[in-house]
């Protein structure tokens, strides 16, 4: 398992079709492949959404707890996001291993949502340095088929939109649940794109084989308003300022594209972000 | 919970919270071949109960020493999403996720013919992302449809419910509300064609009497979900078949 | 270790010999070995007893220790079910592994407990909402010769039975001891009664090597009633719904036979359980 | 702690406070071969510090490479049981336990003839029941008889104790309440017909003169520990003998 | 956090609350071979950040089966001293810390010839003795200095630096008081000979003029500490020859 | 790694060469190699030291939090000693792995300090029963070449030594620090030394290579007034009575040694310590 031998031959192949500006599925290099996004399969989160970017499937759901303020930030809630490898989404998921690749990728989605301030967590005081809302972001990766980033950072991102939080009263010291659910405060509605540097061509969501090939892999989150939010290079090898500067480029065309998808699949009102 | 005392759970002519008669069990829909990265998977919606199973292996056992020389080695590894319940569950396995990782185990266990398989290991991972009630049932009924999925000969399927005792009277596939305002909860794993009980637990106060009428209604439910099983399968492999797919 | 060759000879042997309802060790298939029960060996507990079925012996202990109701059920005391196996019990066991075993075991000695309502948990409440009494039960497997189920059991039962609790003494938000004992509120006397099956009898507590060659393993627990309170199916075999029935009425037998032992053996007046 | 200061641990004739002199050891009670599925067993009642020991090995090495290729591998596990002490303990080791676990085999080890047994390990497993003072002192001396029972070639027995100070007197055998409200405390282990120490641990504040006269009371007391154990072996043996059992 | 609103931390003509213009680095300080017990070290103060690092390797693998057949394995493991932050900080590795490990390795492994030493392990060890700011900057360019003194051979150095944005303005190489205070964060490792980027990460928001300019500045800042890093190679080498050491 | 072949030969070289006083370094047996202490290295440390015993290096710091006191002693601050081996301070560590050594050695650290009372923990008492002041001193191993114990007590003591504390103001049950810092209530100097027994000798401040081929280590702690404070023999051999009176008396003259050295290098007025 970890003598991967690289796959020189598939490389090569990988590497002469990109010449042509075409890839192994017969996507061009820019493409996605398909994007489905279901919100709602789990009535007892807050928020749940199951997404796939072809093969890829990944579900995510949110949790609410009433809970401790950190001790620098009192006034403000607390989102915490989670990411679990579960071991049949690949054969190299090993259960109850905790690894390095899960914790890069639970503080890449973390990253993407909490700099672009998808959520309002100011909005989430109950009780001014003593008791907030913990906010639960959870992504489980069920089909590891390449691009795991995007696909986990877009099932995070339709939960939380997709989510309504419980309406709650203060009364002193005592935090009590009306029953009722009101919005969530969400603020924008951050899209992440990843490339794989194969040669030195750029390739727009790799999938698994080309993930297997890579030179290095790079991703970057842009927000509702055009400016970057997080950016991540990873995997064993380099890239240049040029190409940083070109997949910056193309990123920032996709993830409109994808910003569009999700508004139209969550049946956004384009009101409702940016507003409340 | 003192609600659920004023609340009644199970009206005078014996409509139960949902709308169902005592023994009558939810809607239950199986499907087979649902993940990728498998040799074998299922997907079950029984009521609000959501699960996903897949199933690596025959492969080989790693690290090799847990290797068996007669005999596949079969575990089996349950967990909830931390979504699952109502209140955030924390991703290190609880002690009852162990237990019931190992009687699922046990109940699968004896439906596969694991003395083909010598120096093998098979992974039966089960998650489960909404627990409305007999997740160990729901689990148990779709992990035996992921081994037939990833090709497995078994002497049976092992098809599985839970009878419960829900204000004094018996009722059959217990739901989450059911089981927390009840006074006992028994699961059930079954394979018809052999007559063979693979899981018996109960929790709760039941009397002798209870006791024998529990068991028969159990059969009579597992019978139910084994059909459904069944029908799941039939379905698989039909449309692989109209698919041009091998089976 | 992993490697247990199925000692098909053995099997045999035992199988033929219970045709003429005889055992390896000389018992009926419905003989329990010799029970005894020691009960105060260890005077820091609150309670404790040192339990044996014939060649298995365990040690169970309770504590008191003053903590924090659940949410759910603010108003009553918490009883917390461990069971360790102590590695010289078995050259199988090894130190400090956290084996699943070692937790069905906790689990099915919890619910025996739990589900009959020994402890009446309702009289554990200190504080509502805010204090209650926490008690540790937690039994150590000293030497496994078979029947761990039912010698666990025992032991946390009989520690049960032969405890006493501090009173505590309630003054606004603080709690005190005063150093006295009281007695517990202990309503019932659940017992446990495991059987084996092997080919198609049923064996009454099962030795090791019975163990080590049997089918399954079925136990069940009976309060004083005779209301069954607990069953839980072990090992990867199977058996018949027509078993089942039968272990059933074996164990009520011999249950009521276990029971009276205990009763004997801790001098229990017969008023004062179920009076408290 | 606040009343241990006004009760008086030593009278004014100097008798403590459980009716001991200053040099009186506790009833001491060893018992050999009371485990079914061990090399060698020991259980000690040390007044009401109560242990069992359990000795497996020599035996192979698991994981293979710890083995050492010139002589056996020795460990000790040291220990308490959840109720062995005032407060509920949990049951994970504390790191009291790590410590102790190490000094107890580096107590135990030059008595063994480890280099006759080349790429095996000996196992000892240590269990305190009851701890009221000297846990591993007591400990130690019937991991010894353990040793013994386990057939395990010894260069001598082990006996331990500790001295303590007490209201600025020193007493030999220190019990809990003496521990926790005393000065310091200092164990010893011993191999006397060797005149070898293999552990001495010091906690406190004494002088240089009350140590000299602390190691003088601890070679005492541990012979008087050392006179017990081989009462113990040979009662052991006898019983053994008269029951026509092997060594 | 509310009075680093009301302080300044750039004043009107462009110098930065610790006297810096936007685009100077801090004051570094490399040191190669600073530890016995390893193959190669290095200690770098950058500012008020303080690391060490030491390399272990190429050695063999251990355990085996993690070595790779056609390179060596290199595994990089950051920590930080539970001194080394304002509030005491658990020794138990965080979820940062694991990052951290796996980002700076990715950022060292490009400049190894890896293929070099097939079936090897290649360890490299970082203990943040203080964090002020840029510490993962900080531990790849004084990771290459101990690299250098493992006598591995590399296809460049690693130097590396962050760009800041603080009250609107891109500073250079950011402490911590900015990066706490500040808008974004973007650190960058560069071999500058190859014009390679091993790492990049960005936290915080900046548009894209802002992140072009960032690459410019970061370029340039990275070349800075080059030369600083082959100063620092040579003062090292040279002290060696004149101390009649080999290399 | 676990096979160390013990190197007979350096032991009888070790053995012969000491027959005439001396070492392999040329020391004789009573020379401790030499000792650097360097303070302040870490100034986001409450106190911090980095020294050198020879080759030996462990930097220790010490850093202040509020918390809560332990049950038992509700007034007293709580004083906690940890130990971590850094993997690059000798082949022999290995990452993350817990190591009996490592405990070990923080506990006889921790004795040396605490039994000697070297901080008077009555005085970190904040709100009686409710909020103390923990502090946390930890040691970590940066190059190993022989005698962790004395070098890393000394960092220990060196760091505690050179600290100073954060001034707070109680009010009513809040903690507010004042921003000052004010001294720590220091008592005493206790000092560590150690000796390994080789053969029938007994060698002060052994080295990595003597450490090897050793039969035992004995460490004894004595206090300015000359008592002793802590005393722990090491590894898996044997020392006899007349040997540790003898190792004590050397001890006790070494301690006065390194103590004058502590106070130099600290430039600590002799008044400061013991009046606090």
């Amino acid at each position: 398992m970890s003598q991967r031998i690289v796959p020189t031959v598939k490389r090569k192949q990988i590497i002469e079709l990109s010449e042509s500006g075409r890839r192994m599925d017969g996507r061009t290099l820019t493409d996605y492949r398909e994007i489905t996004i279901q919100t709602g399969l789990v009535e007892k989160a807050e928020g749940s959404a199951m997404v796939s970017i072809g093969g890829t499937k990944v579900v995510a759901g949110i949790k609410f707890e009433v809970g401790d303020p950190f001790p620098d930030i009192p006034n403000e809630g607390v989102m915490q996001v989670g990411a679990e490898f579960v071991p049949f989404a690949s054969p190299e998921f090993e259960p109850g291993k905790p690894d390095e690749v899960a914790v890069e990728l639970a503080r890449v989605v973390d990253r993407g949502l909490r700099e672009s301030k998808v959520l309002d967590t100011t909005k989430l005081c109950l009780i001014p340095g003593k008791k907030v809302w913990i906010v639960h972001v959870d992504v489980y990766i069920l089909d590891h088929c390449g691009n795991l980033i995007d696909t986990a950072a877009l099932a995070a991102l339709s939960a939380m939109l997709s989510a309504s939080m419980p309406e709650a009263c203060v009364d002193g010291d005592t935090v009590r649940l009306t029953g009722r659910r009101i919005p969530m405060p969400i603020t924008d509605i951050p899209i992440n794109v990843t490339l794989a540097k194969i040669g030195n061509k750029l390739f727009v969501d790799p999938s698994f084989e080309e993930e297997e090939v890579l030179d290095c892999r790079f991703s970057v989150a842009f927000k509702e308003n055009g400016m970057l939010c997080a950016i991540q290079k990873g995997e064993s090898g380099y890239i240049t300022p040029e190409e940083v500067l070109r997949a910056v480029e193309i990123a920032k065309d996709k993830s409109q594209e994808i910003r569009k998808k999700v508004v139209e699949s969550l049946k956004l009102k384009s009101d409702k972000v940016g507003e409340s | 919970m003192s609600e659920s005392k004023i609340e009644r759970l199970i009206s005078e002519d014996g409509i139960r919270c949902d709308g169902r008669r005592l023994d009558e069990i939810r809607p239950i829909k199986f499907q087979l071949g649902v993940l990728k990265n498998t040799d074998g998977s299922a997907y079950v919606e029984w009521g609000r109960t959501k699960i996903l199973v897949g199933v690596m292996g025959p492969r080989e056992s790693h690290p090799k020493h847990l290797a068996l020389s007669d005999k596949a080695r079969v575990e089996a590894y349950y967990r909830m999403a931390s979504f699952s319940v109502e209140e955030w569950k924390s991703p290190a396995p609880s002690r009852r996720e162990v237990e019931l990782s190992k009687v699922i185990r046990e109940a699968l266990e004896p439906a596969i013919f694991v003395e083909f398989f010598p120096r093998t290991s098979i992974d039966i991972f089960i998650e489960v992302l909404q627990a409305d009630g007999s997740t160990r049932c729901a689990s148990i009924s779709a992990a035996s449809l992921a081994l037939v999925d990833a090709g497995i000969p078994m002497r049976d399927l092992v098809a599985s419910i839970a009878v419960g005792k829900v204000e004094g009277k018996l009722v059959l596939d217990v739901q989450d509300k059911e089981d927390k305002a009840g006074e006992s909860d028994m699961p059930m794993a079954y394979m018809p064609s052999k007559n063979a009980v693979t899981l018996l637990q109960m929790d709760g106060q039941i009397t002798h009497d209870e006791f024998l009428q529990s068991i028969e209604l159990l059969k009579k439910g597992c019978i139910e979900v084994y059909k459904k099983q069944k029908e799941a399968i039939e379905s698989h492999f039909k449309s692989a078949v109209s698919n041009g797919e091998e089976a």
